[in-house]
């Protein structure tokens, strides 16, 4: 094996990137040697990640960090640790950027991860702690560093693992490529962990159809729905990632593409939805990014299973396919329910209905189960027609 | 009809005839047992025999097989330094049950009287021999020795020897030795179990004890402290039930019910009496025995509602006291905490009684999963059926947590009950029943020792943890000193520590930290 | 020294003083265990006055409050079609504690003879009133009632009033009424359970109750068969201690030791004596009461140590008898199986004993986690102190999984003991002890009814079986005939359908199914 | 939203495959029918997918199912069910392969799921029982029906979600479109579900780098790895599905690359590395299509972390960096450990040592391990020297 060449690898846009964070990692610090040096309290100021400084910004429909603050003091035994891990990670960071290296989480959490001996001064045993021992403690404070400089960590070339696939008719630019996404058989095209960094060259779609489920998606794009319809099409593969609900937010902002969600009709599908409309609860300062608050909720709903009277609209399903595809309900589900619920931008007329249906009849779906009654179903009844007679929730 | 119907025999059985064949009613219900129960007896006799009357005890327990042969024979030899038995009395003490001289109302340690009686009667039905006893009170001149069986079909003693020695020395008190089957290997650990208990409870005894494997033990006298001694006193009206009522009244020599009432009762005054009489429709000349049967009910029922009677007195209860608890628990367990409590006295229906509470902590205790728990009632340990006991109960309803206790702990709790009547739960008398006042009582006094316990650990706790602040901001020094050296340019790590220790130095009260690597060994 | 010492007051008391002051030992504990107990008392010495004689037992217990005002005295009266008891007698057997016909060698009911006494003892401390009694025996000419108290200093009975009826018809038997102080609302689940207990072991009686509020209760005769009755028999002498040899040995009427064995012991015949005799280093024609101590000692020893001396006789027990059994679980639990067996007797340290056992299971009987089991000693349902039992630990340790039961399940164990010394646990009597010999018996019993029930079970459970393979092929036809008619071409459902029914049935041995119809009822 | 045109968006290869797959269910099922017609009890003869009739065929270096077989009748009580359920699987496949639909697998079971009401002639009670329960039973018979008419799933157009990706200088034909895996930018190519019916185009690359941490690949892609050791980048996101599986097997056949797989060093990784190489245990039957006999266990080995004095190898981790990388490993890491051991192709020498020195240590190690140490590390000194020394196990 040998090396091809001597040239540098990496894209124009990555090099870019690097300076940017260095100085703002740097920014911040300078100040507290200052103070140190000055005999003042070495204190951080971060704006608080917990739920009750998570904001709902109705205007915007989207959850933003709040205003209120947590003072980190180092000279205080309960906040010392938490102050010192804040300082490893950024240390490991700007390091990173500095040797042009692309650290996941992961990585980050390994590159800190030493252990001090100390002597317990009560007893006089010396004793061995780890600046960390699970992945989570550093997690915690790399999004404090998020927070903290305000960027996010795709921005200091952090990545990470990436689940999000698009086909459609459309092409980007990626790193130094141009990418036709028509053209990718019966596969697709696996976002970068960096979408921020994409440039939309050309598209020809009406919509964006995101869906929950992988498989679903493969089903779909192998009969054609994309090419039929002039969709965008997208699968989160579950909880969806960063990246892709960045990718989703920039194409509603930028090209102004309708966005609509089909997850699986249970509390779980609607927290999906949830995130990638207004964003995630306990990471809400990632929101003003990452979330798109005009994604239109297409389905799997309670009254495409039951029907409404009140709406005067016949169910998808016959009694006897609901007994067979229905899922019971679990107490968690329930518990979730009730949960989302109390969420402000839940409390809508549509929602409450589709909430309170779940919780009497206390059953769920899958989006399988629509595939199940027939592929030709979900794909030239159900998705189209909902879409044109405007059957979603916003 | 009735064809087969035979009549019945009738006749009466004698005392010792009856506890002869319900000899398990006294605890004498197998060779373990009845070998724990006759030690037992007889230390309690001996302790009773000196205590009381102002005499530190010194107690000597010889354990002994009786041949190399049978192993299941065994002599028990209990000596002490006690007022010693008049030697009229000697035959009947040791040959005749339900003779006694505990049968007053004033708190002794035997259970049913029947005491040495039972031990007696248990060795002469498994091995055939009989009591022997040596005897001298404090002013006898002579020492006495009997050799006493009991014969059983009439409840009377038989002498089968008896001798008169001129004392010489000062010597009084009494040696009883007998012979029974038993169960050494079974009732080893019981035995030591009541010993040890026995000598917590009572420091300022000496006790000498060889088992039969010839191992000796000896329990010092670490105090010459000694608690109160009971006195007799008369009954409370409360405690009093219509049958008594009619004895004392049978009994009485007072002429008028008036002075029946003030004179054969504690608590009842004139003013007493007379509400008493009144209420009950009678009148204060009556004579006593005149009284009819209705009478007696009704008396009794309105002293039982009346709510102005002062209650007992407690003079006759020989609480242990808080001192010599603490030395007791001090000199057997070797704690690092100790403390007790002796509660004022209080009444359950018409009894007075009065707990005490001790608690040991630390030092050679073993940690157990809960408070280990050891129960006294009127000066002696209660082994079996701790599980039904309401100290028990009380024990594992509190909190422990709360008094800073995480199990497992160190921790021994000692509950003391004295009355002249304790209400044990079952007829074994080994477990004190859930009476509300005596639950609550034990709940006070148990809390109060507890809360000391607290106070101790707390003051403990308050040192270790000022280092522990000092130390959890300290060990990070050397990494936020490096990293922040790192992030910024042109400042040294150096600077950054120094400065960070400086600060941390000025919030600490009872000490510095000269240097980061005081606390930071090795940063790897 | 001893300036504080006090000469110590000897007394005696009578029996009536000491179980008036220790009255737990007999169960009379508190006001609710006192009423239970009274209970109990009464209906087993009416119980002891029929079945024994051969009279089938018909027993009224009333029970009510005395007056409105107090709800704390009751009154509690038993009638019985017994034997009655001879006028003479009366007045002792009420008034004198320790005074019984049931101090023989025979399997009675009571538990230490101390029966109706300690009821009138504790009503006439909690009440003052005494005993009222109607008795007359078989061939009695006259009726005769007491109003009897105890003097409880002497313990001799009080007549206070007696009175003689002329007899017209042939009534005998006996009525007891007393007053004392309970607590119904604590007492009455085990008083019924007591009494439903009582009926299930003695179906052959007829037993009414009537309780404080007023609900009257029937349990009706279901059986006139009777268990054989017991009879008086001479001791074992493996049953014999040293100090019941020395008053065999007094009381004897015989001339010489070898004739004193031979008569006054059962299994003793001429050679075992002389070979007792022997090996005690005795002679045959020694004098009875010419033993010395030493002599009566190596006796009970050589006896105890004999292993050739026949088991001892079983005919004084009065076992209850499977069929007995059977009828008295099925009448009142009303089950969809019962079984019975009664062991042959077995010895335990020289005592005679039977162990039987009943088993119901299914109807009506609620499903429980264990088995419900309901014990008996002498034919007394014990309580009491279940956990305790030995019954209980066997009971437990089966593994029922293997007798094809699987809890919950509505399973009733009954076992019953039956002795003249049953091995009891605890002096409350309530509860079995661990004898091996016992613990053997009560499992081999056990294991035969449960064996029974594993018959019935299975039975039950092929039948079933065969219905169940057959449904869970039939089930699935209609599926695989349309799957298979909807990939292969040119085929028919319902012809499929029709050959895999037809192939079906010719497995099928004691039924067939006539369309696939009778099984599925649907599929959506 | 309108239909674009009526043509049919399905392509040429998809239209061939159904074919040959139902005239194999159908003839496989026509046997059946002529039996029952003809008085003879129906019975399944399937090759028994059990452990025990796994085989290890040491000369082509892959697991298969061995010949014993199971006989599965419907007229025995214990077999009727598992008999009904995969003459119904088989039913519903035939029909979506007539009605060109692309189900998955959880589609089929919400398919075939109905409920049977049936009295119970014992007790008389009319009960229900549903035609399964869980997917897992209907997922059981479609394994017996790929062995039962030798067909894999995917050949009869069953789909499935699919995780792994591929990055590198090649041009391949999927569906109708012929895509660039050299021109993905910084995200990659998403490989489809039936890999078969890939046509390789042209590639220039020297071998293929399996890794089964998608957050490595990301890494390693962005850095440049394949462009500058010219090789193709593929990713398994963990356990590798069965597109990935077949995919690698076809660049070893059919291009003649040498497979090089990376892999934390625990049994996990390990056993990553085995379903590669020899196949899945409990799914032997794919292993003729799946398994890729020439691949190579590239690392982390155990050696690489604690050295070796035997074969003269310097670990590549200091002692420092050992302490705070390596993780204890689990009761269940050391059962599965000695399991492996167990197997006949851990039982080389060089396996037994790598295993045996797992066994000692009781640690293990991830990949992201290597990674923060410096990715400039792992992807400059690492993997090209372990492959140029040719330190690798086969």
């Amino acid at each position: 094996m040998r090396e091809v060449s001597t040239v540098s690898y990496m894209s124009a846009v990555d090099i870019k990137a690097r300076k940017k964070a260095l100085k703002k990692i740097e920014r911040a610090f300078s100040k507290l040697v200052k103070d140190i040096l000055s005999g003042k309290t070495p204190t951080l100021v971060i704006r608080k990640r917990t739920l009750a400084n998570t904001v709902f910004d109705a205007e915007r429909g989207l959850l933003r960090i709040g205003n209120a603050t947590l003072k980190r003091s180092f000279l205080n035994a309960g906040e010392a640790k938490k102050f010192m891990q804040t300082v490893l990670i950024a240390s490991i960071i700007h390091e990173a950027l500095k040797n042009d290296e692309y650290p996941t989480i992961r990585d980050l959490y390994y590159r800190g991860k030493h252990t001090i001996r100390f002597r317990d001064l009560a007893t006089g045993r010396v004793r061995e702690e780890n600046t960390w021992d699970e992945q989570k403690e550093s997690d915690s404070v790399i999004r404090d560093l998020e927070v903290l400089i305000d960027m996010l960590r795709e921005e200091m070339l952090i990545l990470s693992k990436e689940k999000g696939k698009v086909v459609g008719d459309m092409r980007i630019k990626s790193g130094d490529d141009i990418i036709d996404l028509s053209k990718m058989g019966h596969g697709a095209y696996s976002i970068e962990p960096t979408p921020d960094f994409i440039e939309f060259k050309d598209v020809n779609a009406e919509f964006v159809l995101v869906i929950e489920k992988d498989a679903v998606f493969q089903q779909l794009h192998r009969a054609g729905f994309w090419k039929k319809y002039k969709a965008l099409l997208i699968t989160s593969a579950g909880q969806p990632d960063r990246a892709t609900r960045r990718f989703v937010r920039r194409l509603s902002d930028e090209l102004g593409l309708p966005i609509y969600i089909l997850t699986d009709a249970d509390p779980y599908g609607w927290y999906i939805y949830s995130v990638f409309k207004v964003g995630s609860i306990t990471l809400s300062y990632e929101s003003e990014r990452l979330a798109t608050p005009s994604a239109r909720f297409l389905g799997v709903s309670m009254i495409d299973i039951f029907g409404s009277d009140k709406l005067k609209k016949k169910p998808y399903l016959t009694e006897a396919e609901r007994k067979n595809y229905i899922i019971k309900a679990t107490d968690t589900d329930i518990k979730r329910a009730k949960e989302l619920k109390s969420y402000e931008w839940f409390r809508t007329k549509r929602w409450l209905e589709e909430i309170n249906i779940f919780l009497k009849k206390k059953a769920k779906l899958e989006i399988e189960a629509l595939t199940s009654k027939g592929l030709r179903f979900l794909m030239d009844t159900y998705i189209p027609e909902k879409i044109e007679t405007g059957d979603w929730i916003a | 009809m009735a064809s087969e119907a035979t009549a019945e025999k009738f006749r009466a059985l004698t005392p010792s005839e009856f506890f002869y064949r319900n000899r398990e009613l006294a605890g004498f219900s197998n060779p373990a047992r009845a070998l724990y129960q006759a030690v037992r007896e007889l230390v309690e006799n001996a302790l009773d025999a000196t205590d009381p009357h102002g005499i530190h005890p010194t107690i000597k327990v010889i354990l002994q097989k009786v041949s190399a042969e049978r192993d299941n024979i065994f002599s028990i030899s209990v000596e002490d330094n006690g007022i010693g038995i008049p030697s009229a009395q000697v035959p009947r003490a040791f040959g005749q049950l339900l003779y006694s001289s505990k049968y007053v109302l004033r708190q002794t340690r035997g259970m049913f009287g029947l005491g040495a009686k039972m031990a007696v009667l248990y060795g002469q039905m498994t091995t055939g021999r009989s009591v022997e006893v040596l005897t001298s009170t404090i002013t006898a001149k002579n020492i006495y020795y009997f050799n006493i069986a009991i014969d059983v079909k009439t409840n009377t003693p038989i002498i089968h020897e008896k001798g008169v020695y001129r004392k010489n020395n000062g010597w009084h008190g009494t040696v009883v030795k007998l012979y029974l089957e038993g169960d050494w290997t079974r009732s080893k650990s019981k035995i030591y179990e009541y010993l040890k208990r026995t000598a917590i409870i009572a420091p300022y005894a000496e006790i000498v004890f060889e088992d039969p494997e010839g191992t000796i033990t000896y329990f010092e006298r670490s105090t010459r402290k000694m608690p109160p001694p009971p006195r007799e006193v008369k009954p409370h009206p409360k405690g009093v039930d219509i049958e008594m009522m009619r004895m004392m009244l049978k009994a009485t020599k007072t002429k008028t019910l008036l002075e029946f009432l003030i004179k054969e009762f504690q608590s009842v005054g004139e003013v007493t009496a007379r509400r008493l009489i009144e209420n009950a429709g009678l009148l204060p000349d009556m004579k006593p025995h005149e009284l009819s049967t209705e009478d007696v009910e009704r008396l009794v029922r309105v002293i039982k509602s009346d709510t102005k009677i002062k209650p007992p007195s407690a003079n006759h209860l020989s609480y242990v006291g808080e001192e010599i608890i603490k030395v007791g628990l001090k000199a057997i367990l070797k704690p690092e905490f100790v403390t007790a409590v002796t509660r004022k006295p209080s009444v359950y229906e018409g009894h007075a009684f009065i707990v005490e509470a001790g608690l040991a902590y630390g030092g050679e205790i073993q940690p157990e999963d809960r408070p280990v728990l050891y129960r006294y009632a009127n000066k002696i340990p209660l082994l079996y059926d701790e599980g039904a006991d309401v100290a028990r109960k009380v024990v594992d309803r509190i909190d422990w947590s709360h008094y800073g206790v995480t199990f497992p702990a160190p921790l021994v709790i000692l509950v003391h009950i004295c009355s002249t009547k304790v209400p044990y739960k079952g007829v074994g008398k080994e477990s004190v029943a859930d009476v509300p006042e005596v639950e609550h009582e034990i709940e006070l006094a148990i809390r109060e020792v507890a809360r000391r316990l607290k106070r101790y650990l707390s003051k403990k706790k308050r040192e270790r943890e000022e280092a522990e602040r000092a130390v959890a901001i300290a060990k990070y020094i050397p990494d936020v000193a490096r990293g922040l050296a790192k992030i910024v340019n042109n400042v040294r790590e150096e600077m950054i520590e120094k400065e960070l220790l400086k600060m941390l130095n000025m919030k600490l009260r009872s000490f510095k930290i000269n240097s980061v690597s005081d606390v930071v060994v090795g940063i790897e």
